[in-house]
């Protein structure tokens, strides 16, 4: 790992070189009342002090509508051709906080546990990761509960950590450094600035392994009933999150000739597990919040040995109804 | 009529689809036929039972696939064949246009009218109206552009369209 | 996998001249599900048809497109051969290359890429049609005849002698209606009374004919074939088993100050009363409101007279439930009175009567026994006016239309009065006479000029009192609009025919149509008259429109003629293109939520609700149903339905929607 | 600006309009001093439209129909400008053009639109136009009885001619043929009304000067028909009536060949007699045929 | 700089009559009356609903002008309320949807205590359906003034700059359907868009699929939306979807002479007629 220091306007410029050299940059950019990603034309587009985008990053190896395939039908015979992987873009995405970063890691695991995932890996090969240390937090950011932190570097390739008059740049992989080069000379040598000065005190708001220990028996508990009854069955918390990764495969067929589509879905839909004979295994509300929360934080680090919540808060800021995961995990 | 029939190559030749009921506008365009009264070929009748039959979907699905134009056509008020399914269908209409109409979706492209099992005369003009109306508005790309997610200039990550455009370049 | 056939015709060179149909079925051969492709000279002769059925057999095809005339001219012909090909006609569809393409086109590329296109759609649409078959509906035979005057009792008999079974409802408590009201009839001026009672007698006694008076239609439910109608049976007071219609109450009751309706308010009757003496029944009721006995608790004098005590004071309303197979309303007409009139008095001259009140007048059964006497005093006219068009043909008034039989009854009302005040002098003023129909020209020729009637052709602006004459201001426009003025001794205004004032609510109640005046709506103006929008329920007489009796009589005819046909089957086959809410395996049962909005949506109260319920019998859920026999097929519950959960059959979601994607695809 | 305020009964500015008119300036002074009298007696304040003009009477529609519209909108106009929501128009012809106009207006909004071009004011259209019946309904109501102190003992023919009832549709006053408010009030009064049969017969109106023989004939006929039955007096509500049937009598007496001395005078005149007013007070002494009540 | 905070934004006490209103849950718990009282509970930023089904947990209860989510969408929830008697705190949009629910046959009124705080702070429990279309007529609606703004600035907008703004936004919808999910009319056990025989509506997320989307949800509350706005807020992407369904709800007042409160308790706006509906826009 090498650490280096950069100015405001040096970042602003190495960016632009980015773009310039045909490379898509996403990063954090007003939306309306709000801050999301979004693919900047040039670097003083971005905004430094939101404390967290709407979305995640994960669209950028996992779009919410990405084709699989096409096919034509003649006469009974059906031709294929699937996505054309080398036509994906080489991606930056700039901005994210370490929370989003880390949520590749389980995103990761879940695209690769028995299949792998060609469109995601491809996807994934071609972006380069910078993420931005938090100096700021709020009531719903929990990282910190589960093991992560406002400067984790989990999942980064280069961290930026803003310092006095610019950011402290930690160049962490290889992807990274190969990104730097683009314009060295905007990096100047590392001024011994402390990370740890800079970042957020995050205390914790629960005990993750009492949690968890306490999910393994908690199946049969009334307490799903108990959280779940506001929740109204949306799928916004799946959809802001950044390890969420459930899907849906529709068609878009026109006559003869179609498309196969992977779309995001949500486990907090009444119609996710409805089967085609009428049965529905997950009922009711209840279950299917017991199924969320179990999903991320039982059955995940049991089989994929990985944690499906990053602690990035954007669940329960996008709950119409204020299901704060933080709250109900501590209220286990 | 010779424009009508064989229109110049270089006009923009409208896609019309109209959306009729069996019992009077069908029977009027019938009996245009009958009477050998020329329109513009640009139309494409389907044949509902009543205009209250008539989904607003429908519709939108037409301008989707390329229609530029759009065409509604029942039995005049008092006159529909069920009493009173071209009454429920103008409300849908009136609710509708105005929807459409705060969304920028250009209701001029959408022409209601009744016309009745003896109006064939009236189904011609119908039609070269909505035909002439069409041309000077030019091809709906605009709602089109938005239908095809491939080629969807959207900026957003989210959608990851750019991605999209190249994967698929057969189609 | 689909295996649909196309066939193109020719029609002669009615389609080629400007469609290259080989060209159409060649591309259409090219279609996905397309089997088998080909094109011929005349389809719908018998070696297309052939050539069609021979196709179905040979390449199994699962499907048929004719692209040839309008559907509206051959569907059935090729749904027929397609079904002697074993082939479910609803599997054959038209693609319409005539009508909407070859005749409207000139001969170019795009009129025959145009006919390829519309194969194309119906390709398509034919894909994802379903098998359907014919829908039996059971019939109860039996029929509600609602109205006991002449149109009720002509449609009543007339079906009871085919062998069905009918049930008359009458209001009042005499059936007979206002011809029994009538003195005479034109044109031919024989006695009304005499032509109608025997017909009277007939319903009364006819085996397959049961009658009840002094009734009314509470409820209808269900639909062609299989109505439950509620009938309210009033109270009449009296025990018709035990009375003998001795008429002993009528005579003794001391109440006798009461407006007799029968004869319009001319004459009066008691509280316990028949309407008139050769009332049908000929048994008596008691007018509660008019009673002594109900309004102060004390009389029973006809309870004391009567010998075989039939009169019960505690005879509550009954009510009785019928399944009928049909209905006949036949409700008739009233005629407006003369408190309408603002420029003839407000109803407030004793001698301005109605044309109904002078037929009581001349009437030999009225209150003057035939003679014709001013209700004032008593005094035969010298001098009277008749008024047509009293109402009538007077937007401003609210009845633009002609109420058809004034004219001649307004002739009838002179020549009587000629034939019976041989010195009187008669006048009529009218707007056009109207007298078509057999002998009626001369009938009214006849008052003009044998009986010397006068004939005005003017409008009368005003009548009003003086010194006992009614000064009558009119205009001769035949003079010149020349003011005319009349002193005359009685004024009889042709008053307009008008809907009963019941019929709305009666319509509501049966759930046919009514039309601005509240006369019942016929289901066509030219090839359904006696049918109303509703199928099994039908019309006759002057309920639909003021008529004259051998109208009345032909209508009423006409209408048991269709229920009679109803009657010849024991089924009714009906075309399943009509709504079907989905039902689906537990727990969903249904997409359909209930919300019950498509009710109000349909015009023919198809719509019902359908509890589906758990074994233990609670009710999981309450869901849309379609009777399929009332459903005719509009659709407009399935355009409304948000969760489409109702979809109809022939042109449902999945067809019209496949129909609309294929047109734009290339 | 000064206000204009004319006899307001209480020397207090009105909330009601008061429309006199060209008649009640000049000829009908007594009708003007009749309503204002009996106004006064019932404390109902009345103020008049300033600047006010002919409303076009009987003859300015039959010229020109801009012309006739823009004359009576100019009235309306000026009322809401003095912020009036109800104008008193005693006159028949005048109270028929303002209710007309006003109705016109409302229901096409280009016509208006070029009116108040015309007229360079704005019209909202809003305005109650109450005939002198009306004004008495409203607002004496049940008060008339009570005011009554010399009941107006006499049988009378009540008048009403053509231009209070007709049209019908649009003015909505009363029963178009036959109509009751009139007799109904006089009824009150302590008066008995006839049945009759030319209440609402055209008296001959504007014929009064060019053809003074068709107003015999038709004002005769009214007249006959009053006296035959008994009439002691015949009411109106309308000042070229009252002309016509009174200013004209010697003409009627002429056609009639018979000398018939029935008085006509206005309804306030008859319900200012009973509530107690002089003769003098509401200009009883006026009329050419004598009017006297003992 | 060095500072390192938590930012939280504190809740803004509004105006606050939970005593009343705890008393009479307390009293309807208490009684039997109800089984199960739906209301609204401090939440993280912003009031939330809660469930209280024992009078030991009434105390949780406020009512004031934060809370302005539409109770009323739990009313349809069967896990949730099965046969329960049932006792509501309704804004007062949650009372329309009470309406439409009521009218609609989705819910039965001897089943439900609906009761609301008025502007005097004084809680109200309705006998009636009367009795809530009388309250609705004479209470103050509640007004979004930054709605006010935006469609004024749309409706001074071309067409094609409409096209734009709507385009754009809807663009950005990821279907997540929490508009569906918050709306009380949204009680389809199968919505149209899970509908696939056909495929009425795209199901994936990209611009007109989103559009198709929106117009459907738009249409399908014609006559039945009470106009409260719950769509757009539960939107996790703000976007100013509430404005579809308020265009709707003007349509319906402009075109039929419904005032809004008439269109929720009558039959349907889309499914009645008047012979004199107007049509000048059909040739």
């Amino acid at each position: 790992m090498k650490k280096c220091f950069i100015s405001l306007a040096g970042l602003q410029r190495w960016l632009n070189v980015l773009i310039d050299t045909q490379k898509h940059l996403y990063a954090p950019v007003n939306k309306g009342a709000k801050v999301d990603f979004g693919r900047v034309a040039s670097a003083d587009e971005i905004v430094f002090d939101h404390i967290q985008t709407t979305q995640s990053a994960k669209s950028v190896a996992f779009p919410r509508t990405d084709v699989l395939f096409s096919y034509e039908k003649e006469k009974g015979k059906v031709q294929l051709e699937n996505a054309d992987l080398t036509a994906y873009p080489e991606t930056v995405v700039f901005g994210l906080h370490p929370c989003d970063a880390a949520g590749f890691n389980p995103l990761g695991a879940i695209f690769n546990w028995d299949y792998k995932d060609e469109l995601y890996n491809a996807r994934m090969e071609r972006t380069v990761v910078i993420t931005l240390a938090c100096t700021k937090a709020d009531e719903y950011c929990f990282c910190t509960s589960v093991n992560g932190g406002p400067g984790n570097t989990v999942g980064s390739d280069i961290q930026l950590t803003p310092v006095k008059d610019g950011f402290l740049a930690e160049i962490l992989t290889e992807k990274g450094e190969a990104l730097v080069k683009a314009d060295e000379a905007a990096f100047e040598a590392d001024r011994g600035d402390v990370k740890e000065k800079y970042l957020v005190k995050l205390p914790e708001k629960f005990d993750i392994k009492t949690v968890q220990e306490k999910l393994q028996t908690a199946f049969e508990s009334p307490i799903w009933k108990a959280q779940s009854q506001r929740c109204i069955g949306c799928g916004a918390c799946a959809y802001v999150c950044p390890t969420c990764a459930c899907f849906d495969i529709q068609e878009d067929a026109h006559g003869t000739k179609g498309k196969r589509l992977r779309c995001w879905d949500s486990c907090g839909f009444a119609l996710f597990t409805l089967h085609t004979s009428g049965h529905n295994p997950r009922q009711t509300q209840a279950q299917r919040w017991r199924q969320r929360l179990l999903h991320k934080f039982s059955y995940m680090p049991d089989r994929l040995s990985v944690r499906g919540c990053t602690g990035c808060g954007r669940c329960s800021r996008a709950c119409p109804v204020d299901m704060n995961i933080a709250e109900h995990l501590r209220s286990i | 009529m010779g424009r009508l029939g064989g229109a110049l190559m270089s006009e923009f030749e409208p896609k019309i689809v109209a959306f009729v009921c069996n019992w009077c506008t069908y029977a009027g365009a019938d009996l245009t036929g009958t009477s050998r009264i020329k329109y513009a070929s640009n139309v494409k009748i389907v044949r509902f039972p009543c205009t209250g039959r008539i989904d607003f979907m429908l519709l939108l699905k037409a301008f989707a696939e390329g229609a530029d134009g759009i065409i509604v056509s029942g039995c005049h008020p008092n006159d529909c064949h069920y009493t009173s399914g071209n009454f429920h269908a103008r409300r849908r209409w009136v609710i509708f246009r105005g929807l459409l109409n705060f969304m920028g979706i250009d209701v001029n492209r959408i022409q209601f009218s009744w016309v009745s099992a003896a109006e064939g005369a009236k189904w011609a003009d119908v039609v070269n109206g909505t035909v002439t109306t069409i041309r000077e508005l030019g091809p709906y790309t605009e709602y089109r552009k938005a239908a095809d997610y491939l080629v969807q200039q959207d900026k957003s990550i989210i959608d990851g369209q750019e991605a999209l455009i190249k994967s698929v370049s057969s189609l | 996998m689909s295996k649909i056939g196309v066939f193109i015709c020719h029609c002669g060179e009615n389609i080629s001249a400007t469609v290259d149909c080989e060209r159409v079925a060649a591309e259409a051969g090219k279609m996905d599900g397309v089997e088998f492709a080909t094109d011929y000279k005349y389809m719908c002769s018998d070696p297309g048809q052939t050539l069609i059925k021979n196709a179905i057999k040979e390449k199994g095809l699962t499907g048929v497109v004719v692209g040839a005339c309008s559907p509206r001219m051959h569907e059935p012909t090729f749904r027929k051969a397609c079904a002697e090909a074993g082939l479910n006609p609803y599997l054959c569809e038209m693609s319409n290359l005539r009508e909407h393409c070859s005749w409207v086109h000139e001969k170019n590329e795009q009129t025959t890429e145009k006919a390829i296109d519309l194969v194309k759609m119906l390709v398509e649409k034919v894909k994802k049609n379903k098998p359907l078959n014919a829908i039996k509906v059971p019939i109860t035979k039996k029929a509600l005849v609602i109205g006991g005057g002449i149109a009720g009792i002509q449609a009543a008999l007339d079906i009871a002698n085919a062998g069905q079974q009918v049930i008359m409802v009458e209001k009042e408590p005499s059936i007979g209606g206002h011809m029994s009201q009538l003195s005479e009839t034109f044109p031919t001026l024989d006695c009304s009374q005499c032509i109608l009672t025997p017909r009277m007698v007939e319903v009364a006694q006819h085996p397959n004919i049961t009658l009840y008076t002094y009734a009314e239609l509470e409820h209808l439910d269900g639909f062609i074939g299989n109505f439950k109608a509620t009938i309210r049976l009033k109270a009449k007071s009296v025990d018709y088993k035990l009375c003998t219609g001795c008429g002993a109450c009528t005579t003794k009751c001391p109440n006798k100050k009461i407006p007799s309706e029968f004869n319009e308010g001319l004459g009066m009757r008691t509280a316990i009363y028949t309407p008139f003496p050769q009332a049908v029944p000929n048994k008596p009721v008691i007018d509660r409101a008019n009673c002594t006995y109900y309004q102060k608790g004390k009389c029973k004098v006809c309870e004391k007279v009567c010998p075989t005590g039939a009169i019960q004071y505690d005879l509550p309303d009954q009510f009785i439930t019928e399944d009928i197979g049909a209905v006949v309303i036949a409700t008739g007409f009233n005629v407006l009175k003369t408190d309408f009139f603002p420029e003839y008095g407000y109803g407030k001259y004793a001698d301005v009567l109605t044309g109904l009140q002078f037929e009581r007048l001349a009437s030999a059964s009225g209150p003057t026994l035939g003679e014709i006497r001013r209700p004032s005093d008593g005094k035969v006219p010298k001098k009277i006016v008749f008024i047509a068009c009293s109402g009538s043909r007077d937007p401003a008034k609210g009845i633009p239309y002609c109420s058809k039989i004034c004219c001649m009854y307004t002739a009838k009302h002179a020549m009587l009065y000629q034939h019976k005040v041989h010195d009187g002098e008669s006048y009529v003023f009218y707007m056009d006479i109207r007298a078509g129909g057999k002998n009626y020209e001369e009938f009214v020729r006849r008052a003009i000029e044998d009986d010397g009637v006068n004939y005005i052709r003017g409008r009368v602006a005003r009548i009003y009192e003086k010194d006992g004459k009614y000064i009558v201001k009119g205009a001769d426009t035949l003079l010149g609009s020349k003011p005319v003025e009349i002193e005359a001794d009685m004024v009889v205004l042709a008053t307009a025919g008008v809907s009963n004032p019941g019929a709305e609510e009666l319509a509501q109640k049966m759930h046919v149509s009514y039309d601005a005046y509240k006369f019942f709506a016929e289901a066509h103006p030219k090839l359904k008259p006696v049918e109303t929008n509703t199928a099994g329920i039908f019309l006759c007489g002057a309920c639909q429109a003021p008529k004259d009796i051998p109208e009345t009589v032909g209508m009423a005819s006409g209408a048991a003629a269709k229920v009679i046909g109803l009657f010849s089957n024991n089924e009714l086959t009906r075309e399943p293109l009509i709504a079907v809410v989905n039902r689906s395996a537990p727990p969903v049962f249904s997409t359909c939520v209930g919300c019950f909005m498509c009710q109000t949506a349909c015009p023919y109260n198809a719509i019902e609700r359908e509890e589906i319920k758990g074994r233990d019998g609670s009710v999981i859920k309450t869901v849309a149903k379609v009777n399929p026999g009332l459903c005719q097929g509009c659709g407009t519950c399935v355009a409304f339905c948000r969760s489409k959960a109702i979809d109809i059959q022939g042109f449902s979601n999945e067809q019209m929607f496949a129909e609309v994607m294929a047109l734009m695809n290339e | 600006m000064s206000e204009q305020i004319i006899n307001s009964p209480c020397g207090v500015k009105g909330t009601i309009g008061f429309y006199p008119g060209c008649s009640l300036k000049g000829s009908s002074s007594e009708y003007a001093q009749s309503v204002l009298a009996v106004a006064k007696a019932f404390d109902i304040e009345l103020q008049e439209i300033q600047d006010w003009n002919c409303c076009g009477s009987t003859a300015a529609h039959n010229l020109n129909k801009e012309l006739a519209l823009s004359l009576s909108a100019r009235i309306l106009a000026l009322s809401e400008k003095q912020g009036l929501t109800e104008v008193v128009v005693p006159c028949a012809a005048c109270y028929n053009r303002l209710t007309v106009t006003q109705h016109e207006l409302n229901n096409d909004a280009a016509l208006k639109q070029r009116v108040c071009d015309i007229i360079d004011m704005p019209i909202k259209g809003n305005l109650q136009i109450l005939n002198v019946m009306q004004m008495i309904d409203k607002y004496v109501a049940d008060r008339l009885e009570e005011k009554v102190t010399t009941p107006f003992g006499h049988k009378v023919a009540c008048y009403y001619g053509c231009l209070l009832v007709r049209p019908h549709n649009i003015l909505q006053f009363d029963r178009l043929e036959d109509p009751q408010s009139m007799d109904i009030l006089m009824k009150r009064s302590g008066a008995e009304p006839i049945e009759w049969g030319f209440k609402t017969e055209c008296c001959g109106a504007g014929f009064s000067v060019s053809r003074t023989d068709v107003v015999a004939k038709l004002s005769g006929n009214i007249v006959k028909d009053a006296a035959d039955r008994g009439a002691e007096a015949i009411i109106v509500a309308c000042p070229m009536c009252q002309s016509n049937l009174d200013m004209r009598r010697p003409q009627i007496n002429e056609y009639l060949k018979q000398k018939i001395d029935i008085p006509v005078i206005y309804i306030t005149q008859a319900i200012g007699l009973a509530v107690g007013l002089s003769p003098k007070e509401v200009g009883l002494q006026k009329h050419f045929v004598p009017a006297q009540f003992a | 700089m060095e500072d390192v905070l938590i930012e939280k934004k504190p809740a803004i006490a509004g105006n606050s009559f939970s005593g009343e209103l705890q008393k009479t849950a307390n009293e309807l718990l208490q009684s039997g009356e109800v089984e199960l009282f739906i209301g609204y509970e401090e939440g993280t930023r912003f009031p939330r609903p809660c469930f209280i089904a024992s009078t030991d947990e009434v105390g949780k209860l406020i009512f004031d002008d934060r809370c302005t989510g539409n109770l009323a969408v739990y009313l349809t929830r069967k896990d949730l309320i099965g046969d329960k008697k049932v006792g509501i705190t309704a804004s007062y949009f949650a009372l329309r949807s009470i309406l439409r629910l009521l009218t609609e046959h989705q819910i039965q009124l001897d089943k439900l205590v609906v009761l609301t705080v008025s502007a005097e702070k004084e809680v109200i429990r309705f006998a009636t359906t009367d009795d809530i279309t009388a309250y609705l007529q004479t209470a103050p609606i509640p007004v979004r003034e930054d709605d006010k703004a935006l469609i004024e600035k749309l409706n001074a907008m071309s067409r094609e700059e409409r096209w734009e703004f709507w385009s754009a936004e809807l663009s950005k919808c990821f279907k997540c359907y929490a508009c569906r999910a918050a709306c009380p009319m949204c009680y389809c056990t199968k919505c149209i868009v899970e509908e696939n025989r056909p495929q009425w509506i795209q199901p994936w997320a990209s611009t007109l699929a989103n559009i198709e989307w929106h117009i459907n949800r738009a249409m399908h509350m014609t006559g039945r939306c009470a106009d409260c706005g719950a769509c757009g807020a539960a939107c996790p992407l703000g976007l100013p979807i509430h404005l579809l369904s308020h265009q709707i709800v003007q349509e319906v007042t402009d075109n039929f002479a419904l005032d809004v409160n008439q269109a929720v308790s009558g039959d349907n706006a889309l499914s009645t007629f008047k012979p004199e509906d107007k049509e000048n826009f059909i040739k």
